[in-house]
């Protein structure tokens, strides 16, 4: 299995370029620090300068300073330049009033149905590790399609996250939609291994492509359930040496794509 | 009448003092305003203007058992579970930041049970504050619904809407106790101009029953009377104004110093090691030993001050 | 009975006069531009200096320069050196959140529960006369106490409103509460024949005090329904010369006071 | 899932090109972005920052049976009314303004039955437009309670409320296909900035469908941001930007003019001897005849421009 030390570039730099390419020219996407704003950056920088970046501190069309890459999306970094700052309510409720059309997740787990779990690891009464909590990911995760970025870890892609802190599509078909959340869901799960989508009708994840000299067998043998691989599974362009040199500019120190 | 949730609300507006007077006093006389147990409301979010003076005040008074609540808590979380001066903190979530990833001395008091995370959303806070403000009982919304989050708290119910048909989460209205905020400049009456990002600060003003200000530096209302539009919080909410240069040092004061990183490095050093020890030496050091907040700023450092301010100042730098 | 012609002030002014008068040092008032932002700023420049104005334009403290008052409480005139502005909404849920004391209102028509009407003169369906309507009349008298200043003529005094665009005690008693307005309600009614107030219990109409020069008779001739007036009603002091300094200065071409 | 109002919401939001473009066009052009019948909200409160240049269009364009709401309605109400752009206006009071009193020509209109004019309250209007702001179906609130003005509307329901027992009324959420609003300056993009009093024009621009941004002039994108935190209205809400200077005129813009008070007088005196009649020549003299927007201004006359925007300019002279 390919590894950072056996390509030429690293994992977080797949999975900024693989988000980047999920993006489409004049999207407006909330984006946290870290692998999702060097994604959306990319993307502004390659074939989507139409593009709007949203942090959710409350922030609306920043341009982020390469090598000033902000700590989190809540201080004045993220405010750089930025076309509008608004209270955080209100940028939340951007998502609802339904201007959003995708928000970036990570998670610490995640299932078949893109349930992500980053609040409790173990029994949440009694937790082995209490992760940070939802922050804005549960409001995106509820009001938009979002993609999921992250590294491919059997502990990580569960049968059934420990606690669901932002919904997916729950227990698959139209149970989302029922729970109340008629709007949004995930669109992609985007790894090192592999980029997965759902299906429309079971909302079961599938694998779309795989990500550059990766096997099916290596991606159901580092997934927790049964994973739809289609045989002709095609494989993704690896990174090109323009987007690798555009992300080596943005984050010149490494912090995030080390 | 019997007194209801609102009329107490109301009760409780109409018995303060709200009239434009002088409301200067010290960080110790501030702190005097909160009792043991209250449910204290803090503005900023994460590393951004977090109201580190008047924590450092409060855990000087030994205030203890306050209910806590922000938008996102950061490392003024470990410092008020720390001291005992909160066991109970209500947030979206609470980490050190990104950078230094997920609070240790959190995970040493939630995990063993000594002390209570009450999750929401981020949007579920920011609504509750914004009901509290408007003086309305919940604020309708379309997120939480179907996750384990909506779970675990109490008081948020679902409904269907009576207009639409469609399922809709109502979130109860948030009136703190106390405000605790922090903004570049206010005058003397706590008329507060925020520069930058204002997060949920407005609402939680509005929200809360008193409010305790602090300011970088306070200006004269003549200035705040020439640009009227500015001013994001009135004097009418706020009960004490506290001058406090570098108030939320280590963290940030948008457009005056960034957040101390060399500093915050180090706390998740020491704190990542052994988060009990690390935390009680940092409160010992920073909190019990200085004799005031300049003593407190000494100890952070005069050049991490000025390098702090330094970056503050290149957001208006372009 | 005294008119313009025989008392050296006009109604217009004892309105004002009376008006600042019943307001208190420290409080919040909801102004409308004429009388009622004369008498608070006349009440700032004598016994209640600490006296906070709002404008339901959205402005909060304003220092309104004599001789240039605002035709509206929407125009920049009403902004002027002010302590703070907001939107329109924002400056009205101050009165559902509870931070005002007192609001200004006045009306075509007022009843003995201090219902006031200022949409329809007539069958609302089919109205003899449309008027202006509530503005922020209906939030203010639902969500403060308030202050009622009007000229007192039989027909503005009616036994019923043709229509009640703000809520006064509605039908007495507890009715109002009853309706869902717990707070609030009519506090004053300023007249240039009396200043009337409310019975506890009942909340009807009752004279607290005869302006100069006018008998009990006088005031229940002109008014549409029976008021109480008791033998001993005392009568108020004139406006003092003081007074009517101030007021000329603030309107010297005496577009309110004429 | 079957189509809800908020689903479609949403798909008309999703359908709108919110990518960060120019949108510069003519009043002529922006007067073509709305069809005959739609829900058109105007931005500014009675005499300010009415946006009468795209009124004048609409005139022009012979646009017909708009239902148009705004917070309150002065001089434009009877414009719309008597140009048959409208037959429909919803507000909370309709005046001239105090000073010059009732307006005879709504008088004339609504008591005629030839157009309606719905009342609501003051607060019930925003919040109706801050719950459409907020992609909620409704506001809870506590006035109108009690009144007839709450009789004679459609749409509003009292409940009691599900945390609290207490009775309250939830105002339905407005939102409009399309919103009109002049602002002091914005960039190419629509990103606006609003000196002053910003009324209820950032819920409107927010909860509209579409939105068309007059502006006294188009500033550069640098300019905007240079001070984010200034931005009221965000170029993503926003379709069409047109440059109309004093395109408020004879309505005041904050800071940049005053009401036109020579003109208001005349036309008060004008449409209160003869509503009819002095609105239909006023119609003729100020719409129709002028062959540009220009051409209006002109009629009006440079003398009361120029003295409209020197007592305009006072608010900044302290």
């Amino acid at each position: 299995m390919p590894t950072d030390a056996t390509r030429p570039y690293t994992a977080s730099e797949l999975l900024a370029v693989s988000s980047a390419r999920a993006l489409k020219d004049g999207q407006i996407v909330f984006a946290g620090v870290g692998v999702p704003l060097l994604a959306a950056t990319l993307a502004q920088r390659t074939h989507a300068p139409g593009l709007t970046i949203l942090f959710e501190g409350g922030v609306i069309g920043p341009f982020v300073q390469p090598g000033a890459l902000p700590p989190s999306t809540n201080e004045q970094r993220c405010a750089r330049r930025a076309n509008m700052l608004t209270p955080i309510t209100d940028v939340l409720l951007l998502l609802q009033r339904g201007y959003v059309d995708v928000g970036f997740m990570g998670g610490a787990q995640i299932d078949r149905y893109g349930n992500l779990n980053s609040s409790f690891i173990g029994d949440p009464d009694a937790p082995k590790t209490r992760l940070p909590g939802t922050g804005g990911g549960n409001d995106i995760a509820s009001l938009a399609e979002i993609i999921v970025a992250m590294k491919h870890e059997k502990r990580r892609f569960v049968e059934k996250v420990d606690f669901v802190t932002s919904p997916g599509y729950l227990s698959g078909g139209d149970s989302r939609a029922r729970a109340g959340l008629p709007a949004g869901g995930p669109y992609k799960v985007v790894t090192d291994l592999a980029v997965m989508g759902f299906d429309p009708e079971t909302k079961r994840m599938r694998v779309e492509t795989l990500q550059p000299g990766v096997t099916p067998e290596q991606v159901q043998a580092n997934t927790g359930f049964d994973l739809a691989i289609a045989r002709e599974t095609p494989s993704a362009e690896p990174p090109s040496a323009d987007e690798l040199a555009i992300l080596a500019d943005l984050d010149p120190e490494r912090l995030y794509t080390a | 009448m019997a007194p209801t949730p609102y009329l107490e609300l109301r009760e409780r507006t109409k018995a303060r003092d709200r009239s434009l007077r002088d409301k200067r006093m010290s960080l110790e006389e501030a702190a005097a305003l909160i009792a043991d147990g209250e449910h204290v409301a803090l503005g900023g979010c994460t590393a951004s203007r977090t109201p580190f003076a008047m924590i450092w005040a409060l855990v000087r008074a030994g205030r203890r058992d306050l209910k806590v609540s922000r938008s996102i808590v950061s490392t003024e979380g470990d410092i008020l579970y720390a001291s005992g001066v909160s066991r109970h903190i209500m947030t979206s979530w609470f980490s050190q930041g990104i950078v230094w990833g997920v609070s240790k001395v959190m995970r040493a008091h939630v995990e063993s049970g000594r002390a209570t995370l009450e999750e929401w959303s981020h949007m579920a806070m920011g609504l509750r504050y914004r009901a509290g403000a408007m003086g309305a009982p919940f604020m309708p919304m379309r997120a939480m619904l179907g996750s384990g989050v909506l779970g675990r708290v109490e008081g948020a119910k679902p409904m269907e809407c009576p207009f639409t048909g469609e399922p809709l989460l109502l979130v109860p209205a948030l009136n703190p106790d106390v405000a605790l905020i922090h903004v570049q400049r206010c005058d003397a009456y706590g008329n507060a101009q925020i520069d930058g990002l204002s997060f949920m600060d407005v609402d939680i003003a509005m929200a809360a029953n008193r409010v305790i200000m602090t300011t970088e530096r306070i200006v004269s209302n003549d200035q705040i009377r020439r640009a009227p539009d500015q001013t994001k919080i009135g004097f009418f909410t706020v009960d004490a104004v506290v001058e406090a240069p570098f108030g939320c040092a280590p963290h940030e004061c948008y457009g005056v110093y960034e957040p101390f990183f060399p500093h915050m490095d180090a706390y998740a050093a020491a704190t990542g090691k052994d988060p009990e020890k690390g935390v009680a030496e940092y409160l010992d050091r920073f909190y019990h030993e200085p004799k005031d907040w300049n003593g407190y700023l000494e100890r952070i450092g005069v050049g991490d001050m000025l390098d702090a301010a330094r970056r503050g100042r290149t957001i208006h730098a372009d």
